[in-house]
């Protein structure tokens, strides 16, 4: 089973990274970009093939490691 | 408008008598905003309520000291038209609950502290205190924050030459982050924050304002409690490119002369900058809040004005010389704006949307800022350990290998490598040995030793004795590699200093530390107190790290710990 | 030799590689900025210096690669001019393509700087001219993502025409993985153009330049250029 | 108008990334992780309100910019 999962930082907290890519842009001659932001995206290969468990699992993944919960929040998606 | 509830008064940390002085300031009932200011002023954190009447018995003068205490960092005299510019801040709290970008922002935070004054940094080091190893938060902690500081140095290209790593479980609930920076200015060219010349504009540099750490001043301060790691983040997160433009954006600027005062906006951002420029000029200040760049939407004046972003600083420029100075910024890519004017009322006043949102009267807001004389006792003296007392090892050579292999002792090697210690060319003795030698720029022949040292197990046994031995620990490593000790800045790290055995120890440190420093000619020209480093009532012991600096004259005569050849003779000096 | 050092915003190595090439060349080079269209006229050597260009962000050297003056660098290395490329440097020449291959994060996730050990894969370039072949030399990294990646094809381009400049070696020159701070495939350090006139490095030549530092064995690089683009 | 950008490394291109966190994990006491890919995730708020210029936009900023095409590939989704 796969799971597919989003790690984006909380709304307000600043995201440098998304910044300075909006900030090249506009110097490529991008007009209209008004905001960028930055996220990870992980695609797991799990052993597990009962989704709930999964999803339990992936969770507990993401609360331990995969996302910072302080600033990130993140979304999980099975396929 | 809100209601100044005595619950709202709670929550912005101010005790009930002090709120009663502010409404006697103010002669009216403050409004939100204004409560927000005296709270954030009036923190342990901006204050120093409970420390400052101790802090006065440190020696602060010397015939090398430019600017002792009371600046962003203390400035001392290297010959030839030349100064070093140093201190060390904690960032203790913010680091336990997101050690990466706690860590990372301390950085920040002090690298400005010291190009504010005009300097380019050319040092990093940093003194960390973490719980037991065995305990399950530490590894987490010490990877994130060796990481978040070599991430934010590293970026910045600044090279980190040195500090401590040790562990003790009375840091498992507070782990201590300290960072010490050195930078070199010439003697002419030094920055101070003082505002004046009424009609000068204000001028935002940096960053926009978001709504980060709103009331992280005054959590540095508070005690932890157990739901704290719940709290809605706090934690503001560090740009340090951002912050390299800043600083070389600073740096094109000062070779000018359009710059009349300079500061930083710290923890507690515009409100401590704003106030503190104001009131060492002994002016008042206009701010016209609508003019401040802004990340977010809808921010109301409390927000900015107690908002922590990263990366900012507030200047008073000549007349005139707005556009100049603005093109400079612009060409680094970083936000330049006027936002008021300095004014000779000896108000701070805030304008937004048209309206006077706070009024406040700088003088009082910190000359009358809350002072304690807490109550404290003395640390019993430790029963004397006599050497019968302690089996002898019966294996010295086992004993050493073990020794190694501890924790407090064995190789930093994992740390140092995480950061950049080379950039910049000038690292002449690199990390690992007593004090770090770094080459002093534009000059022939100079060098500067820095080290941070502290013992808090000496210090827990002993406040006064292990006060003085961190100082005088400092004084040795630096002349270990040949340079002649000038001054000191340190960071005293202690618990919460409402119970007088905390307020003991703080009390007994700074008299240890004030005695070596007489003693040697070693002034203190800068420092930070962090208290409440406390949780569920149980203390870091009391750390009073140390910053020292040293001059060599001649660099290539600098000395290294290392064995440099066969047959070398062994010489043993001292008692 | 007349060189030009480029400052992107966030370089930070710029300054030290400027002292490396004054002490070989006994010339001061010019520092141009990234916004510029032109490199000063009669220029020899265009050197990329380290440090975190755009912080960074989004991929090591990628905003960089995109910056007015590199149309210039690209058409200076199209003429047969001198580049080099170093640590962040090659990281930008990797994104412009001015030479093969990617640089990855690091294989152990984290920054490292220390010194290193490399063996000296060719003496055929004006970068490596005054060492001798084989040549084991000890010089600093100091870098999050150097792990140098390439696909099989490339890879067997680059040997079969002596294009690897350095790979990382035991003090005793052998190619284990283990003497690679990074991971990267086949120890690669540093790898040549096909006309072997821009070469991209992780390592830091330029901060092993006087017995005081360290050693020396990164001044031989400086050296070789200041011989062969006198 | 909204973009969503996927960025991730093509098949056959090592991760150390991914490899590092499928480690992490393993030694986490989470077993059954097969394999881990990371890649980014870009949120792009653009003035355009035409999905098919817009779409034309991203593409070209992927192309230049967002992702490194030697070893990266990228979709595009409009929201
Ligand atoms: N322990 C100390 N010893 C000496 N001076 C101190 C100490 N703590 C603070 N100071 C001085 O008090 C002033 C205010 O410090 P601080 O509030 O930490 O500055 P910042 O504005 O950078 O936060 C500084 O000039 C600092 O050098």
């Amino acid at each position: 089973m796969k799971a597919r999962v989003h790690v984006t930082l909380k709304h307000g907290v600043l995201d440098p990274q998304g910044k300075a890519i909006a900030h090249a842009l506009g110097s490529l001659g991008f007009g209209g970009v008004e905001d960028v932001r930055q996220g990870k995206f992980l695609e797991l290969e799990l052993a597990e093939t009962d989704a709930g468990k999964a999803r339990e699992q992936v969770k507990a993944m993401c609360e331990k490691l995969l996302a910072n919960t302080v600033i990130e929040n993140y979304t999980i998606e099975l396929v | 408008m809100t209601k100044i509830t005595p619950e709202i008064v709670a929550e912005h940390g101010l005790a009930p008598d002090e709120y009663e002085h502010v409404l006697a300031i103010m002669g009216r009932e403050p409004n939100l905003t204004e409560l927000g200011i005296f709270s954030v002023m009036w923190s342990e954190h901006c204050s120093y309520k409970s420390s400052r009447i101790h802090l006065k018995k440190l020696p602060t003068k010397g015939p090398q000291v430019i600017c002792g205490p009371g600046e962003n960092a203390g400035v001392v005299d290297i010959g030839d038209g030349l100064a070093a510019i140093f201190k060390m801040e904690s960032h203790n709290h913010p680091s336990y609950i997101e050690p990466y970008q706690g860590a990372a922002t301390g950085v920040g935070g002090i690298l400005r502290d010291v190009f504010t004054m005009g300097a380019r940094p050319i040092a990093i080091l940093d003194p960390l205190r973490f719980g037991s190893p065995e305990h399950p938060k530490t590894k987490h902690l010490v990877s994130g924050v060796v990481a978040g500081i070599g991430g934010y140095g590293n970026c910045m290209g600044i090279p980190n030459v040195g500090g401590e790593c040790t562990f003790h479980p009375a840091y498992d609930g507070n782990i201590l982050v300290n960072a010490m920076t050195v930078g070199i200015a010439h003697t002419d060219k030094i920055f101070y924050s003082a505002a004046a010349g009424i009609g000068n504009p204000v001028v935002y540099v940096g960053s926009k304002t978001g709504r980060d750490g709103i009331h992280g001043a005054t959590m540095a301060s508070a005690e932890f409690d157990e739901k704290s790691e719940e709290k809605r983040p706090t934690v503001q997160v560090g740009d340090p490119f951002v912050e390299k433009l800043l600083l070389e954006a600073c740096l094109e600027l000062m070779a000018g002369d359009a710059i009349v005062a300079i500061q930083d906006m710290g923890a507690a951002g515009l409100t401590s900058s704003s106030v503190e420029m104001a009131s060492k000029g002994g002016v008042g200040l206009e701010l016209v809040l609508d003019d401040v760049p802004q990340r977010e939407t809808h921010m109301t004046a409390y927000e900015m004005m107690l908002s922590e972003s990263q990366e900012r600083m507030l200047m008073i420029l000549k007349p005139g010389r707005e556009d100049a100075a603005r093109a400079i910024f612009e060409k680094w890519g970083l936000d330049f704006a006027v936002i008021g004017k300095v004014t000779d009322t000896g108000h701070l006043v805030l304008k937004h949307r048209g309206e006077v949102v706070g009024d406040i009267p700088v003088a009082p807001l910190t000359d009358e800022a809350p002072l304690y004389d807490r109550p404290w006792v003395p640390t019993p003296k430790p029963a004397k350990v006599l050497a019968a007392d302690v089996p002898a090892a019966n294996d010295l050579g086992a004993a050493l290998v073990k020794m190694l292999g501890t924790p407090d002792l064995c190789s930093k090697r994992w740390i140092v490598e995480q950061y950049d210690h080379l950039v910049g060319g000038d690292t002449i003795v690199r990390p690992g040995g007593d004090a770090a030698v770094v080459r002093v720029r534009d000059h022939a022949t100079k060098g500067l030793a820095i080290t941070t040292d502290c013992t808090p197990r000496y210090c827990f046994a002993d406040p006064v004795e292990g006060g003085k031995q961190a100082v005088v620990e400092t004084y040795r490593n630096i002349t270990a590699t040949g340079g002649l000790p000038l001054a000191i800045t340190d960071c005293m790290n202690f618990g919460n200093p409402q119970r007088p055995n905390i307020m003991g120890q703080f009390v007994g440190a700074i008299e240890g530390m004030s005695e070596a420093c007489l003693a040697l000619d070693y002034p203190v020209v800068s420092g930070n107190v962090s208290l409440y480093n406390e949780t569920m009532g149980t203390g870091v012991q009391p750390t009073p790290a140390i910053g020292g600096i040293g001059l060599l004259e001649d660099y290539t005569r600098s000395a290294s710990i290392r064995f440099k050849a066969a047959g070398e003779t062994l010489l043993l000096v001292g008692e | 030799m007349k060189a030009a050092v480029v400052v992107f915003p966030g370089s930070n190595r710029e300054r030290d590689v400027a002292l490396a090439l004054k002490r070989a060349s006994y010339t001061t080079p010019a520092y141009v900025w990234h916004g510029d269209t032109e490199l000063p006229a009669g220029t020899d050597l265009v050197v990329l210096p380290g440090g975190f260009s755009y912080g960074d962000y989004l991929r090591c050297g990628a905003m960089a690669s995109l910056s007015p003056i590199m149309r210039a660098v690209k058409d200076h290395a199209a003429r047969g001019g001198h580049v080099i490329g170093i640590c962040n440097g090659f990281q930008i020449l990797a994104e412009t393509g001015l030479v093969p291959g990617v640089l990855m994060r690091n294989a152990s996730l984290r920054f490292v700087c220390r010194d290193v050990h490399l063996k000296v894969e060719t003496t055929d370039s004006a970068f490596t001219g005054s060492y001798l072949p084989g040549q084991v030399i000890r010089v600093p990294v100091a870098h999050a993502e150097g792990n140098y990646f390439a696909d099989d094809e490339t890879l067997k381009r680059l040997e079969g025409e002596g294009r690897v400049a350095f790979r990382y070696c035991t003090e005793a020159g052998e190619i284990a993985p283990e003497a690679s701070p990074n991971g990267a495939i086949r120890n690669i350090a540093g790898v040549l153009n096909e006309k072997r006139n821009v070469l991209g490095m992780m390592p830091h030549p330029e901060n092993m330049t006087e017995t005081v530092v360290g050693g020396t064995d990164g001044a031989l690089l400086f050296d070789s250029l200041a011989k062969a683009l006198a």
